[in-house]
């Protein structure tokens, strides 16, 4: 369990902003972070991992205390067992990417972690490049990877999907669910995809200029109704065509595009853009299988 | 120095202007005794500071008596200096067209005159007392340019940045130089004797035998003659 | 008795000489920071091969180079009009050529550690490559110009040999401080010698220390 | 009009890869760049921008040519009238938001369309700070903000929305879209959201190893490829139950599982990790708007 | 007719004073790259003051406290058996204080230069300063450590003031290259000094050359 009750200020858009946090977060869960630019997310993750010195207040962790103003305790970042994958990488530009990954490893850690991880990123002919030649996304999934092959009891990411394109992005989703479950990592995450968020995340803290203003589990949270029936998921309206007395939402799911008919009376509520949430009561899926 | 197969062996420090003789000195006397001898070459103030500090030299030869003086009153010479020769002052050129004189000093055509700095080479201090004597200090100060040793005074003027300069007559007189550029000696009563002295440096280490051997080769007849032929003068 | 214009004089060599090098290092730095010549490993080294030789015996080449009977020294006497044996331009340029790879390799060091995406935006924004080094890459690497123009300028302050040789201890024309110093120690004056180091020693540090505290107050300014 | 006729060897995760570019794009159309990473999107801005030099080919831009290998024709970056947001922004450290804002501006062009635009990235009250205090998201509009500002003909813009929560996203979307009517400006936009591209652009080019391997209007690649009239997802066989003569596979889509019967006959060849689409003939799906 | 033992000498005082610079300034500029102290603008201003004095009369003030006559000198010759005047101890101690800033300053400009994020990740990761200092942040500023070891180096090799005072240019024992070259020109035997100073210049030419060489390949490696 992890209990952050801090405040910091922080030098914001508008002056001085303070960064007030009392939370308490479940071992186990995966927590996803939610809020405008600057709202301070990514200075909480730095707060709690050691690297930005709160003002005062406690950080207790497992039941150990990390940080407390009173007690004047204050564990640096080496000694809290966290991974962190930074919003710029930070991969060392003098390490290939087996040795980024090697480095990593703690002492006595099996080897055998990194070459699983290399392969699941997909980055084995890479792995003996050097970080300033891969692309933008190839460097966010070395620094995901490298994150994971510590093995950390917290997993801290700082919008680790955002530079990925749809495919890798949902295998690495995927990658994200099954190591914080395998291992039982509690995992904090900054997300701004509302899909990813529903899929991936227990809780969601919405941060608003430094203060929690809602939190709750993502269905709650993001789903005005609580949806009955099993089958739902999100998606995104691409276009809205009137025909006739009804409307013809296009909606994008996944990669699939679903029209849906919408009435009169919803339609106002809806444009272009606006994530949804498409839904159904009945349903006889057939299955295919895909080759490959 | 060289090598005669026996362990004995002096460390000689020497002012910069004695850097001629003392190798002809150095070679016969090693000749004489088979006593090695290492030469520091430097700046009589370098040699001073450094002496006092515990340096391992057994004789300081110097340009002058102010430095051996200084040693002695600080304890560290055996006995007080004692002169071994007096230095001759010569004006010295590498340009052609220049025939070296006094008078030719205030000409217009020539910009630079070396001397070696006053304050602490005595051959520098030589220079400005006939300097004055013929009343010109004050009409060519301006074209003065000082070395720091008499050894950097010869390149101004080996150089040819400055087109005249005074320096002592046993540079003039090294076997390296004698073809070089022409030169007067300027009358010894125009200036006060430069007189050179020597002293034995008394340190626990010393090599007392030897040095004083060293000592007293240098006011030997041998030495005198070495002394004479790079143009010092000797009391005799 | 103090004589101030040896420390005068010093000042105004150091503070001429690091300007005279920042002038020509930036330039040469940008040109090392970015090439991929053959040749760029050899300039390299050559900058930094005045520094091999020993202060007074680089003084004597430079002597007999800037000699009015030498070719070179000629020519600049002629063309130019300068003297530079025994005379002010002559020590400043003799500090330049000795002091060069205190400037450039600092800057050179900083501008290739610069991402290259700055330098990128702004020729993708029209900047010629001039406005980009003057207004982008060079304030961003204050630090490396720090070093350099405290390395340079300290440097030059206690040049000697050099500017002794080249100089010829000329009062008030060519005696830098650096040369009163080593004259009193040589003529046994320790006295006069401690007093005026003392001086030279305490205007550096002054001068120095603001330096340090200006930047210090500045990175502090960027949040750094 | 630009044609694009261009060859460039790059150092790819396997090996050398060729990137081979032959394409005619129209002036004043939003052109999007799609695929995975590595494919060589990045490369296909820097190479138009001059920053990248190709091996050969040309490039000709409104009647004007930049570059052709063989007539060693090669316009600088700097003569070539482009705006270019970084993946990395490349904001300048030692600038205020504003002086990097002004920076960009050419020659007597109006101050006034730098504090319409800081403005308009809501980044007023920052302007007087320095891009290093700044959050991800607050650098990214300044980026954007930046390559705007001197008003180009053509821009180039390199996944400038990654970073941004969906309302500013969203905004800025709309102001790329304006901006780019208003100005007339031909713009390339790399992006990996598929809703994104739907909404901004005209033209679709999908990036494979360096190769095109498609293109078109993003309905026609998006839309009508995936659609047949039914809905379908790919899922994942979780677990496959006998009961009685039928088998039920339980099947993990997103997030939801989905329980599906399946007949005998078909059940041979599906096993519990088995990909597998589900789709459905007789549908019919509710919206719900999602809040954030 | 040349004496190679100057040369050699030369060489190995440049190389151990600059092994020695090197363990000495990386824990320093780590510490002044990362220092928020007040104390931080004093000590980079101190690092820089040897350079002020002439080397001579800086040999001179080393002499002094060296010498076992003085409290300092005695201390080290009695509890460290080392004497530091007239030895080669004694010229690599002078050497390492004298050319401290040439190491220092460069060090310290590259590591501040390092993105924080960098550092913060190793941290992140358990590992600890050192291991980040060493492992991730100094191989990260190949560049910055090279002009420091080439400066020192050079410096070292053309230092001569500092060096004659405190070593008293003993053959075979204190006597290095300068100081010969320097003895021959002073000699006025132009002809040796040429010879010598050739000598000195072509080996250090090698020297530095090979090192920017090897530098540049490397640097291409990465793509740069
Ligand atoms: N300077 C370079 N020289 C050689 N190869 C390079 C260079 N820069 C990048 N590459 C390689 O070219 C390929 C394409 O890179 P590019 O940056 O264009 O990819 P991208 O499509 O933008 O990917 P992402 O979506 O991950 O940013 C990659 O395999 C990369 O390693
Ligand atoms: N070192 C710092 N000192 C003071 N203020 C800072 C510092 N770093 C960031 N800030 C400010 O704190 C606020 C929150 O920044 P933070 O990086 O936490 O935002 P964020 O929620 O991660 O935003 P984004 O989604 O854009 O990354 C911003 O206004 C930023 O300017
Ligand atoms: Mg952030
Ligand atoms: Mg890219």
């Amino acid at each position: 369990m992890i209990v952050l009750n801090i405040d910091k200020k922080l030098l914001a858009a508008d002056g001085e902003m303070n960064l007030g946090l009392n939370l308490t977060l479940e071992k186990g869960q995966l927590i996803t972070l939610y809020g405008e630019s600057g709202a301070g997310k990514t200075s909480t993750l730095r707060l709690l991992s050691g690297l930005m010195r709160p003002d005062h207040g406690k950080i207790i962790v497992n039941g150990k205390t990390w940080f407390d103003s009173d007690k004047k305790i204050y564990l640096p970042p080496q000694k809290r067992n966290i991974g962190f994958v930074f919003q710029d990488y930070a991969l060392f530009p003098n390490m290939t990417v087996l040795e980024n990954l090697e480095f990593a490893l703690g002492k006595g850690q099996d080897k055998k972690n990194v070459s699983d991880l290399i392969e699941i990123i997909e980055l084995g002919t890479l792995q003996h490049r050097k970080p300033e030649t891969l692309s933008g996304g190839q460097k966010q999934r070395v620094a995901l990877a490298r994150a994971l092959a510590e093995r950390p009891d917290i997993l801290l990411l700082d919008e680790p999907l955002a530079a990925l394109d749809a495919k890798i992005r949902l295998k690495l989703q995927d990658y994200i669910q099954r190591t914080h479950r395998e291992f039982g990592l509690t995992t904090i995450l900054i997300s701004h995809d509302i899909g990813e968020i529903i899929k991936l995340s227990d809780h969601v803290i919405f941060l608003e200029k430094g203060n929690i203003i809602r939190q709750g589990n993502p269905d709650e949270l993001f789903i005005n109704s609580n949806i009955s029936g099993k089958f739902k998921f999100t998606g995104e309206i691409l276009k809205i065509e009137q025909q006739e007395i009804v409307y013809i939402a296009t909606v994008l799911i996944q990669n699939s595009v679903v029209k849906v008919i919408v009435q009169d009376s919803e339609v106002q509520d809806l444009h272009v853009g606006n994530k949804v949430v498409v839904a159904t009561k009945a349903f006889n899926p057939i299955l295919y299988k895909i080759e490959g | 120095c060289n090598n005669h197969g026996t362990s004995e062996k002096i460390t000689i420090a020497t002012a910069a202007n004695m850097r001629y003789a003392i190798e002809d000195l150095v070679k016969a006397f090693t000749k004489e005794t088979g006593i090695q001898c290492d030469l520091v070459i430097s700046s009589s103030g370098t040699l001073t500071a450094q002496i006092k500090e515990g340096a391992p030299y057994d004789v300081f030869i110097s340009a002058d008596t102010k430095y051996p003086n200084d040693i002695f009153k600080s304890g560290l010479a055996k006995n007080p200096p004692k002169i071994y020769a007096y230095g001759k002052l010569v004006l010295w050129t590498m340009t052609e067209n220049i025939v070296p004189s006094i008078s030719i000093l205030n000409d217009d055509s020539i910009d630079h005159i070396a001397i070696a700095n006053p304050k602490i080479a005595p051959y520098g201090k030589a220079a400005i007392s006939v300097l004055n004597h013929y009343k010109l200090l004050d009409k060519i100060e301006g074209k003065l340019v000082y070395g720091e040793s008499i050894s950097q005074t010869n390149q101004f003027i080996l150089s040819a940045s400055a087109e005249l300069g005074f320096t002592s007559l046993s540079v003039v007189l090294a076997p390296e130089l004698k073809e070089k550029g022409t030169w007067i000696e300027l009358e010894n009563h125009l200036y006060k004797p430069i007189a050179q002295s020597v002293v034995q440096i008394a340190h626990e280490k010393v090599n007392a035998n030897s040095s004083k051997k060293f000592y007293d080769f240098l006011f030997s007849k041998k030495a005198k003659e070495i002394l004479k032929n790079f143009g010092y003068s000797v009391d005799e | 008795m103090i004589d101030w214009s040896p420390l005068l004089l010093t000042f105004e060599l150091a503070a001429v000489t690091t300007i005279i090098l920042l002038v020509i290092s930036i330039p040469l730095s940008a040109w090392l920071a970015n090439s991929k010549s053959r040749l760029k490993p050899v300039i390299e080294t050559l900058v930094s091969m005045p520094l091999v030789l020993p202060p007074t015996v680089l003084g004597f080449y430079f002597l007999m180079a800037f000699s009015p009977n030498n070719a070179f020294g000629e020519w600049i006497n002629e063309w130019l009009g300068i003297k530079l044996v025994f005379s002010f331009p002559g020590l400043v340029v003799a500090s330049v050529l000795y002091s060069l790879p205190f400037m450039v390799h600092p800057i050179q060091c900083g501008l290739s550690g610069l991402p290259i995406s700055i330098k990128e935006a702004a020729y993708v924004m029209g900047k010629s490559k001039l406005t980009t080094l003057f207004r982008v890459q060079l304030p961003n690497i204050k630090p490396a110009l720090l070093t350099g123009i405290v390395l340079s300028f300290a440097h030059t302050v206690g040049e000697f040999g050099v500017v002794l040789m080249i100089g010829g201890n000329i009062p008030g024309k060519t005696k830098v401080a650096s040369i009163a110093i080593y004259d009193e120690v040589e003529a046994l004056n320790y006295g006069t010698a401690n007093v005026y180091s003392m001086i030279l020693f305490a205007i550096t540090f002054c001068i120095l220390l603001a330096v340090y505290l200006v930047n210090g107050k500045h990175l502090k300014k960027l949040g750094r």
